[in-house]
């Protein structure tokens, strides 16, 4: 089964592990070198998997030791994977790129902050990748449980006393959600004697067995990434991280986590009737999508109310549910629910990072003392500008382009009731995003503690880029995001 | 009634009793305890269903037995970080709280 | 009814009733007794489920470290004595708590009463696969950590050592670099220096013999290694031995040793047999053995360390 | 014979359950620690019985691994009550 | 014959299980119910091993055995002693 070219899954986890080694081992400068180095190698490779995925058409397998599941674990990449990976093969460089400075390792010797910080963001590009191309329901928790030990110590990094409260609430949900998830996958085996993705699909049937796990699982993963209600710990977490590694938690790390729900409810339950089910993880998204953008409106702070905003943002993500499932439109929802997954994860990170750079020339990010920052800041104000046209979903941008895709899946499947968040959310993304800007470009004198890096704006500027850009994807992309995705009642299309 | 069928209501029983503690009980710590509970008892379920699996000259199937293993050490260095954030915390603010009334300060900005 | 269903149903009420108390225990300090004994009895139970090799990893990480990590977490909790504990959770709380968990507790009762008649299993498929990747070895535990489902172990040492680092993190800034605190900082009594003289090499001997055995018996890298680390920890307790430095060229080596050597051979495997983490007909045996000996290096290396907790001082 | 192996393995049992009670009645952390001391021994004790009435394989080592494990609580609970008096922490 | 030594041995191991277990709920306080416990671990895991002795399969199995109550024995005998000097000193 294993196909030429599939030795290439397992290098794209093992870079990043042999990476986190030799940084731990040598310590020091190497763990920033290490890094940085090995970026390119984990770009080539994603590029390489996606190429091959595009190539053949079909995904792209690997048997780890030679051993067919169920008894071997199995890698496959298909086009959501592939495309996955080259994200986060873009995002994590950035991040590293922009964070430099903050985590420089003082000459002859090893901090703290540094150490972590470098070999921390290597993990989680590693464990990301392993969630990304996993087919074995197991080793997606090995996956899960690296991304959480990785990114549990980036929220505290700084040592005061409210990240270290958010941080601790955030290993709780996550060790929760773990555990649950872990639930399910013992009662799966206990069902099926297999953990294998494909072939636990092939044998799925509706017992009660099968859906006390699914419930399980996705209870456990709802925690993980933090849908409404289960949000409350996301946004102190994401706030107080430093901006680089929060453009990584909230633009890649609860995108893991939503990722194996897709594969879950998509490709080991899609045989089963899924459509009650799928309808109140659409309701719960919606709720987020209004509930977090309401939330956002009210926060004092920058890095807030960009952290409120992944509350919303990530409801959207939940629409996917009700409507890729639906069997009129799915391809529609399907499509539009991944743009909304790349085209948030470019303008989040993107606006983190400014809104780093923001409250590091500023020396805070009070948005009420704004007042004529974007004169002395344009280029940050000007990525914040377009992140928030993304979120907003307005053209052109992905988030636009997401958002399009979704309303005409409600009209292709008659489910015009989701139509209520997307455009009522948008709205108040608006809402937000106007409450940043009108200040900045508004009259007053801000005090410029210390001038902006251009490079670093220069970083989230691509990355918001990038975001745009998606408006522009070409039809036969969203084909190569359907590789390998099973249609409901079997078959692959 | 079979000894794994009775492993396996245990099991049940002990995800409940965590799961009670782990949403009722404000301690950290004691938060910490309540999830080894449930720790404890999805490994119990792995165990059934590796007792089930007796074949093939095997008393048991190793596979689940194997994932139990790796789960308990996964389970410990997971209670180990939470404990070293626990200790920080409490050093830090003299306060163990996970109440997030308790850490925001209206107003309060700034990195 | 049975003398054995009499003895299986008295240590399972007796299971669930130590873990109730550990739940419901007012004093922390008696909760944290009652998870030791709870340690200790589930070690009973993984026996009567036929899982020595659980047993042995639950008895010694479950039980035994992960109950010194509390205690000594207590202990360091209790000295900060000023630490204020949020509010008692409301009537409304205990509520929505207790019906969630009868509700998920009886739907996994209900599942684990209905599970197939035929249970499936890997047992065969695993005894197939016995003399080919499986390299002979009569302990299927250990085919199934090594071998079958490598990558799952390998990758969990890697979650090993950012669970050392993530916990080192939490220190002080001015504190990297130096040594964790000792396990105990006051003068030890007689008797515990005489007692971990003689538990600490009699346990080494001990975790090496349940390593050693492990490829054809129960034990393994896993069970060996977290006795040997149990054991660091009783001299560490009686002060025969303190943490070292976290920034030690051979502790670092040491945590890293484990997963490395896997990751080497496992690469290696690609030249070696065909496959990447397979590994050649002939000389699989002594392969396998070789990884796990630097894997029981690290996990005994591993978990005092995370016992140990951050470096200390600096700061304060 | 095997019965009455069993038999002597769940009297034990159930006598060191009844010693727990002293986990609940305290009323000082040195007499729960006995209680547990109590419940190691008779742990030991009640899984070799077991271990050779069931013909359990490689039960002998885990009989070991307890044994090895049984102070190591103890002392970490020793420690507490040294440390928490007087001496500076 | 020796089923009968095992008989015999093991009937009095559990025998001292139980009055340790008494002994350790009725006495009156600490010091005294440490004297009992003692005695429990020590004599009725003792008598058991050597009951079960006979029953070794190898002398291997009968030398695991023995090891495991001279650790119970050495582990018991330490602990007894500190919680002992502990008490003395009004640590508790």
């Amino acid at each position: 089964m294993t196909a030429p070219g599939g030795e290439l899954l397992v290098f794209a986890v093992l870079t990043p592990v042999l990476g986190i080694l030799l940084s731990f081992a040598r310590g020091g400068r190497a763990a920033e070198a290490i890094t940085l180095a090995l970026a390119p190698v984990g770009l080539v490779l994603a590029g390489f998997v996606a190429w091959l995925v595009a190539w053949s058409g079909a995904p792209l397998v690997y048997e780890i030791g030679g051993l067919a599941p169920p008894l071997g674990i199995a890698l496959r990449a298909d086009g959501a994977s592939a495309t996955m990976m080259v994200v986060t093969a873009l995002i994590v460089p950035a991040a590293a790129f922009y964070a430099r400075e903050k985590f420089a390792t003082p000459q002859g010797g090893e901090s703290r902050s540094a150490l972590t910080f470098w070999i921390m963001l290597q993990a989680i590009w590693a464990a990301l990748n392993l969630v990304f191309l996993g087919s074995d329901l197991f080793n997606l928790y090995v996956a899960l449980e690296l991304l959480t030990f990785a990114a549990v110590p980036l929220v505290c990094i700084d040592g005061r006393p409210e990240t270290l409260a958010a941080a601790l609430r955030y290993l709780l949900f996550a060790l929760f959600g773990s555990i649950s998830y872990l639930l399910g996958v013992a009662l799966l085996y206990g069902g099926y004697g297999t953990l294998d993705i494909v072939l636990l699909g092939q044998k799925i049937e509706g017992t009660p067995l099968v859906w006390t796990a699914a419930a399980l699982m996705t209870a456990g993963l709802l925690a993980k990434t933090a849908l409404f209600p289960l949000h409350i710990w996301l946004p102190p977490a994401h706030a107080n991280a430093p901006a680089a590694a929060s453009a990584v938690l909230s633009g890649l790390v609860v995108k893991g986590s939503f990722f194996l729900a897709l594969r879950l409810w998509f490709y080991v339950l899609p045989g089963l009737p899924i459509a009650a089910p799928a309808a109140l993880l659409g309701a719960l998204g919606g709720c987020a999508a209004l509930f977090g953008s309401i939330l956002a409106l009210r926060q004092a702070r920058l890095k807030l109310l960009v952290a409120y905003s992944t509350v919303a943002q990530i409801g959207y993500l939940f629409l996917m549910f009700p409507l890729a499932a639906a069997p009129a439109g799915g391809a529609l929802g399907w499509s539009g629910g991944f743009m909304q997954v790349l085209a948030h994860a470019f303008a989040k990170a993107a606006m983190f990072l400014s809104a780093g750079v923001l409250a590091e020339a500023l020396g805070h990010d009070r948005i009420a003392q704004f007042g004529g920052a974007a004169r002395a800041l344009p280029l940050t104000f000007l990525t914040l500008g377009l992140g928030g046209l993304s979120l907003m979903g307005l053209p052109p941008s992905g988030g636009f382009e997401a958002k399009w895709f979704l309303l005409r899946a409600c009209a292709a499947s008659g489910q015009w009731i989701w139509a209520v968040p997307i455009l009522g959310g948008g709205l108040l993304a608006g809402g937000y995003v106007f409450r940043i800007l009108a200040p900045a470009l508004g009259d007053g004198e801000v005090k410029v503690k210390a001038s902006p890096r251009r490079s670093q704006e220069l970083v989230a500027l691509g990355l918001v880029v990038i975001a745009l850009a998606l408006a522009f994807a070409p039809e036969n992309f969203f084909e190569f995001i359907r590789i390998g995705r099973p249609l409901a009642g079997g078959g692959a299309s | 009634m079979t000894p794994s069928v009775l492993a396996g209501l245990v099991g049940a029983a002990l995800v409940g009793l965590g799961l009670y503690g782990l949403i009722s009980n404000p301690h950290p710590l004691r938060k910490l305890l309540a999830f080894n509970l449930v720790g404890s008892g999805v490994f119990l379920v792995f165990g059934i269903v590796a007792r089930r699996g007796a074949a093939a000259g095997f008393a048991f199937d190793p596979v689940p037995q194997a994932m139990v293993i790796t789960g308990i050490v996964v389970a410990f260095a997971a209670s180990a970080l939470a404990v070293a954030l626990i200790l920080r915390l409490a050093a830090a603010s003299g306060k163990v709280t996970l109440d997030p009334r308790a850490w925001t300060k209206p107003g309060e900005g700034g990195q | 009814m049975s003398v054995l269903a009499a003895l299986d149903l008295g240590l399972a009420l007796l299971v669930v009733g130590v873990a109730a108390w550990t739940v419901s225990a007012r004093n922390l300090f008696a909760a944290v007794v009652g998870y030791v004994a709870y340690g200790l009895l589930l070690a009973l139970v993984w026996v009567r489920l036929y899982a020595p090799d659980v047993a042995l990893t639950e008895a010694a990480v479950g039980g035994g470290v992960t109950g010194v990590l509390l205690v000594t977490a207590g202990k360091r909790l209790d000295a900060l004595a000023s630490a204020e504990i949020g509010a008692p959770p409301g009537r409304g709380l205990k509520i929505f708590a207790g019906a969630l968990a009868a509700l998920v507790a009886g739907a996994l009762a209900w599942v684990v009463l209905t599970l197939p008649s035929t249970p499936p299993s890997l047992a065969p498929a695993a005894a197939e696969a016995a003399s080919g990747p499986g390299a002979g070895l009569g302990n299927p535990i250990t085919a199934v950590l090594i071998s079958y489902r490598s990558f799952d172990t390998m990758l969990e040492k890697v979650v090993l050592i950012l669970a050392v680092l993530g916990v080192w993190s939490v220190g002080a800034d001015a504190a990297w670099g130096r040594a964790p605190a000792p396990l105990r900082k006051p003068e030890p009594d007689g008797a515990m220096i005489l007692l971990a003289q003689v538990l600490a090499p009699v346990g080494l001997l001990i975790g090496l013999h349940i390593f050693w055995v492990g490829a054809d018996a129960p034990g393994g890298a896993f069970q060996g290694g977290a006795l040997l680390a149990a054991m660091g920890m009783v001299a560490m307790m009686a002060r025969l031995m303190a943490p070292p430095r976290i920034d030690s060229r051979k502790l670092r080596l040491a945590l890293v040793a484990g997963p490395a050597v896997f990751l080497v051979v496992g690469v290696a495997g690609l030249m070696l047999a065909g496959h990447l983490f397979a590994y050649p007909q002939n000389f699989a045996k002594p392969l396998i053995l070789f990884i796990e000996a630097f894997m029981v290096v690290s996990i005994a290396v591993a978990l005092p360390m995370l016992v140990s907790g951050p470096p200390d001082g600096g700061a304060k | 014979m095997d019965e009455f192996l069993l038999a002597a393995a769940g009297v034990i049992v159930l006598t060191v359950a009844v010693g727990l009670a002293r986990i609940l009645r305290g009323p000082d952390d040195v007499d729960r620690l006995m209680a547990v001391q109590l419940l190691g021994a008779g742990g030991i004790a009640a899984l070799l019985l077991t271990a050779y009435a069931t013909r359990v394989p490689g039960v002998d080592d885990v009989a070991l691994g307890l044994a090895l494990l049984a102070a190591f609580a103890a002392m970490a609970f020793l420690n507490h009550l040294d440390a928490s008096e007087g001496e500076s922490e | 014959m020796s089923d009968l030594f095992s008989l015999v041995a093991i009937c009095a191991g559990v025998f001292f299980f139980f009055a340790g277990t008494v002994g350790l709920l009725r006495f009156p306080d600490s010091l005294t119910r440490l004297h009992a416990l003692s005695k429990a671990d020590n004599l009725g895991l003792g008598l058991v091993v050597l009951g079960l002795i006979p029953r070794a399969d190898t002398p291997l199995a009968a030398l695991k055995l023995v090891v495991v109550w001279a650790l119970a024995l050495v582990s018991g005998a330490s602990t007894a002693q500190l919680i002992g000097r502990a008490l003395r000193r009004g640590r508790k």
